[in-house]
């Protein structure tokens, strides 16, 4: 057992997957020889060779349309999107098909397919290379939504997502790609996709986040600690379906939170959380809950992107607001 | 300096002329002597526009929703089906009903189908067939994909794909082409020029000679035929198939017919097309002419063709009783719209089914 | 002055638009000759030509693709979908490109266009034609979106955004084209596209909904009232910019609040005023927010489409549930 | 019976060989002896090339953020450029930097959008032109919406578009080929095949003998000219753009050339390609030949070879310093964000605006 990255455990679960699974392919642009362009298919084309480790044309239509028609007939993809931009031409096959195609026959078919791609700002990337699109996936019916954000629940939740007899978009925080190294057993084991994660147990107050953020969200907690203040920390993790019984749980105990993204903020995941709250958790609340998200205008770029992303000093300041309500 | 680097050329195939004799004995092929199959798929003909004329009636009288006709590509659809291998994959737009017959789909699930019930896709046809598909042009790329699977399992399976005129004009379909070429997939594109998308006309969606010819721009074998001529369609399709499926990679055909019928039951074609084309149109109907050519050739007669029809209204009849049977005595469950979404349920929707549930049970209802 | 229908106030704006500037072109599937597969272009290619009224081949990324390219040159082309579930291939050239050329351009640039589209259920129609896509747009940052539920709005909604210069998503709930009829003068005045409009108003309790699923509000209003209630209903007509303040302005009064929508609710507009009550709002709540939504699952083929749209009865028992609360 | 109802074949176009001499001097274009322009492309070739070692030397040193380098595209680049008139319009990808500076983008203006600052869209060029465009291949459709309104307009101008080999398998641009044939659309699209899509070479696009061939599918005269020629290219695109004004509708050029370079400054195509086949290329590269040419003919020769690139140098240094400034001493404002979303700033943005206002006065940041 070594210490990985994020996306050593891509890597390594992929790998595991096409091992104990011939039916597994992986395809995408850049995934075979290259490796992909962030390494994630790394090994893999030398491993497993032309016929499961698959270039495609650049056709992002035709990567998730021909998914979707694989999935259908005893292969299983696993296919890259390069970019979190380049997803939009495929969300008419990923809603109108991968998403539907179960129901719509009864069970008769189905589309187990995976569609993972890179997501998130702080790289310095190009336009469209930036984006958090999770809340359109999550918005549509029939779909799983993973977004890990530690070496051990890529590895974990992307084997089951793989495993899954259900489509799922596996999204990966690539600013944390290379943030911290986790020692991860390479054992088959899968994680759960449908809870949330607690990072951190704490009483006053109860921070949401998920992917990337996660990253500000510990640094925040970190400084209200410092203040003696007890801070629970969720990585939601698996955005849909949505585990708001932990959330509630915890700001039943704590009675405020925080929810913490880097997509906009209208109609997004951290939306929907704090409608939950509004819901089910209203008597627990004893303060507004806020949002921290990306600002509701285009992902800047680069020279500007971390003024786009909600600082440790936003999430702060906000928990501070929230804290202050007696 | 200039050096021309590629020719390419489109060939148009016509065996059986409207007035249902063959353009030239000599030259005809075998199939044009195969009557055993000629009569059975005319047989299959004459059942789908039975049929067709009894879906739009349910439509019109409130037992069906939006239906869409197949009338007048008949010859087509069927050669397209009795093409098939039982293991080859179908995906098929929304009208191949007599492709799908062939395939083992039920009249009464078709039915289902238009008449909103989904259970009308979970169908007797091959399992692996794809399910009507209403974003156009979508369906050739899961042929694409259902291809590469077989390629990928080195199975001697060949998926086809069927799109209209105006599907062609789609991204999806030029991308499917695309494909087919990249990894010389054994996968069949069928062009269904039938002249119209809805409102549009043909010569609108592109000025091209042929919608053949869009093969042409991944080098894909691409080929004409007239859609009538159930001899030439078939004589095309099985051809098409046994070399993709013997590894000679992906073919484009044009079927080139007319929609004899409105776009659907919710369309009034008279708004934007002459009654003039349409007449002309019927004489080059597939069926008439196979009928001619049968009866000429000593294969067919009126006793056989009365005895037919009254056949093929009683299977109609009796695939509407179950139609309503199915749809009137044994209806979906609210809970349906739930139960298929996953393999399993997720624990959002458990609640939410419950729900559902309980406002059906207390009757709520719009 | 005679009484229009929805559809009606629609075709009304169009021809008004085009007769007032001639840069605005119609353009989509069978909107010329044939009039739109629900007459809403009507009479308009008979009056205004080939050039203005444009048939175009079946593509609805081109439809997209060439509305940004001629909305860069002076053309403002007011684009139909035929139907909701076709604009999922539309959404690349739409999100990527029309929200966002004036930004990315710093104003150099804009992409003025109008996308409108039948959407909703109810109208006995196939798969894909009755689906609710706001959120997905709404969720875009860079364009605004619209759906009116009345012909009035109709006619001076779709007037202010035909004249916005900037893109604006325009959804017609089609099960109430022709609903009711209103007295509409064709006075060429367009309406406000960032305030929610009041349609009674009430001190117990607020419900909030848009598009077709007012009139089943407005029936639970009804039956409500006729329980002694006082009912404020509002149309949020505009959802993105989204109007909060009018609806935390009314939930001050009633503290009692149910969302009604025929979407499905994970990550949806309904979330977004649910939260956004969480957040400014929750002082006045006296009440959990309840959302009536369209299940998380694929709408159903037709027979069973109205279980799956929130009924009167499913607002009323929320509302209900709501009032309960002490 | 068969009959061929439609033929078409694509032409290749060279007239200067690597080495820098005449195919066949008597079949040679007017421009070849237009040495007044060859010569002013060809200094605007060579300032590229000096401003595209500077960009990617400006990334390595952490001042740039990721390029995308031009080198061995210069002929066609500035071919497209040059055959263009200023109300033309231009939907470039991301790497046609000598076109752009043919038609007035600042070099500065190119470092600044890839400097990660928006404002180098907002360049010089002509306005109408489009911006560099990320989404592979969309742009094509951009110009194709271009195209019909100056055709709405009885405007006479062309639209431009460019993709490159990979793009070309992309639904956008084979819908844009298609609008291109359905209206007649004065538009001029090029693929420019550089054999390689980042990893991906040119025979997994698709097995098609030529790209060009993609025009076929709808009708449009389609041609292959080597892109490593600046006469040939010049011939090919002068008369593909006057044709296209002139009411004859669109054009569809495969020009031949090859990524010298890495894809962009984040690939190492050590990974994937191997040096013989880079080293192979450079010998067709464009610069070397129509430097000989011109030499051979007289017009050019060490000294002013020499003056030349010191003048380059020196335009490339200014530009550096042009764009620092303005990053350094002039950056964007967090406001910027908000402030060209929409014409006028709706209610929920002027909220948010001011809160990252104040957050960027506290000085918040990561
Ligand atoms: C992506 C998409 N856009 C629009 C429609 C609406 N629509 C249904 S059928 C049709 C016309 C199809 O014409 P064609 O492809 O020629 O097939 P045909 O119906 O003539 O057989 C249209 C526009 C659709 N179903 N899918
Ligand atoms: C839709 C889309 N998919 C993927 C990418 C990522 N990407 C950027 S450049 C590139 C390769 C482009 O190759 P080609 O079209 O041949 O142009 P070249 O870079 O060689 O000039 C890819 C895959 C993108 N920008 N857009
Ligand atoms: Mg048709
Ligand atoms: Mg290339």
């Amino acid at each position: 057992m070594t210490a990985i990255t994020l996306i050593e455990g891509v890597t390594m679960a992929l790998a595991r997957a096409m091992e104990e699974d011939p039916s597994v392919v992986v395809l995408g642009e850049d995934v075979g020889v290259n490796g992909g362009v962030f390494r994630a298919t790394a090994g893999l084309h030398e491993r497993f060779g032309d016929d499961r480790v698959i270039d495609t044309p650049l056709a992002e239509v035709m990567i998730a349309g021909m998914s979707v028609g694989m999935s259908t007939q005893g292969i299983k993809p696993v296919a890259e999107a390069q970019f979190c931009g380049f997803t939009t031409p495929m969300l008419d096959h990923i809603m109108n098909h991968a998403a539907r195609l179960r129901n719509r026959t009864r069970g008769r078919m189905s589309s187990p397919m995976v569609l993972r791609f890179p997501t998130g700002g702080g790289i310095h990337a190009p336009e469209h290379h930036s984006e958090s699109p999770e809340a359109l996936f999550a918005h549509t019916p029939g779909l799983r939504v993973v977004m890990p954000s530690s070496p051990s629940r890529a590895y974990g939740l992307l084997l089951a997502a793989i495993r899954d007899p259900d489509p799922v978009v596996f999204m990966e925080p690539k600013r944390i790609y290379r943030w911290v190294k986790e020692e991860v057993e390479d054992n088959g084991e899968e994680l759960p996709m449908d809870v949330c994660y607690t990072l951190r147990d704490g009483d006053d107050i109860t921070l949401v986040s998920w992917g990337a953020m996660i990253k500000e969200t510990l640094q925040a907690a970190d400084q209200l600690e410092a203040q003696g203040l007890g801070v629970e920390v969720i990585d939601v993790a698996t955005i849909s379906p949505l585990d708001m019984d932990t959330i509630i749980e915890s700001v039943e105990r704590t009675g405020r939170c925080v929810i913490i993204q880097e997509a906009p903020r209208h109609c997004s995941v951290a939306s929907e959380i704090a409608a939950g709250l509004a819901d089910a958790g209203i008597w627990h609340l004893q303060a507004p809950v806020k949002r921290v998200c990306g600002y509701d205008v285009t992902m800047p770029l680069y020279r500007n992107e971390m003024k786009y992303m909600p600082s440790v000093q936003r999430i702060v300041d906000a928990a501070q607001q929230v804290l202050e309500v007696s | 300096m200039t050096q021309t680097v590629a020719r390419f050329k489109v060939d148009y195939y016509q065996f059986l002329k409207p007035d249902g004799t063959l353009v030239d004995d000599r030259q005809a092929p075998q199939v044009a002597r195969d009557f055993d199959r000629l009569v059975e798929l005319y047989e299959l003909m004459s059942l789908t526009r039975v049929f067709d004329a009894k879906a739009v009636a349910l439509q019109r009288t409130g037992q069906l929703g939006t239906y869409a006709s197949s009338l007048g590509h008949e010859a087509a659809h069927v050669a397209i089906g009795a093409a098939m291998k039982h293991e080859d994959c179908l995906a098929p737009m929304y009208r191949e009903y007599a492709a799908q017959f062939y395939r083992g789909v039920k009249m009464s699930e078709v039915l289902l189908y238009w008449g909103g019930d989904e259970r009308g896709n979970n169908f007797s046809g091959p399992e692996h067939d794809f399910a009507w598909c209403v974003p156009i042009a979508t369906q050739c790329l899961h042929a694409a994909g259902a291809a590469m699977a077989y390629k990928l399992k080195s199975e001697d399976r060949v998926a086809v794909s069927v799109v209209g005129d105006g599907g062609s004009s789609k991204g999806d379909f030029l991308e499917a082409i695309n494909a087919g070429s990249a990894w010389k997939l054994p996968l069949v594109l069928i062009i269904m020029n039938n002249q119209w998308a809805i409102s549009v006309p043909r010569s609108k969606q592109n000025t091209a000679a042929t919608l053949a010819q869009k093969g042409i721009a991944a080098g894909l074998p691409s080929m004409q035929v007239d859609g009538n001529d159930l001899i030439a369609c078939l004589w095309v399709m099985d051809n098409a198939i046994e070399a993709a499926r013997s590894g000679r990679g992906s073919f484009v055909i044009e079927m080139i017919t007319y929609r004899l019928s409105d776009h659907t039951t919710a369309d009034d074609a008279r708004r934007y097309r002459p009654d003039e084309e349409v007449e002309e149109a019927w004489e080059r109907e597939p069926l008439k002419r196979l009928r001619t050519y049968l009866v000429n050739n000593g294969v067919w007669d009126e006793d056989k063709e009365e005895a037919l029809l009254a056949e093929c209204r009683e299977a109609v009849d009796a695939a509407v009783e179950d139609y309503l049977d199915m749809v009137e005595n044994n209806p979906q469950p609210v809970t349906a719209m739930f139960d298929h979404m996953f393999a399993e349920l997720p624990h959002d929707l458990i609640e939410q089914r419950r729900e559902a549930q309980r406002h059906e049970q207390e009757g709520g209802q719009l």
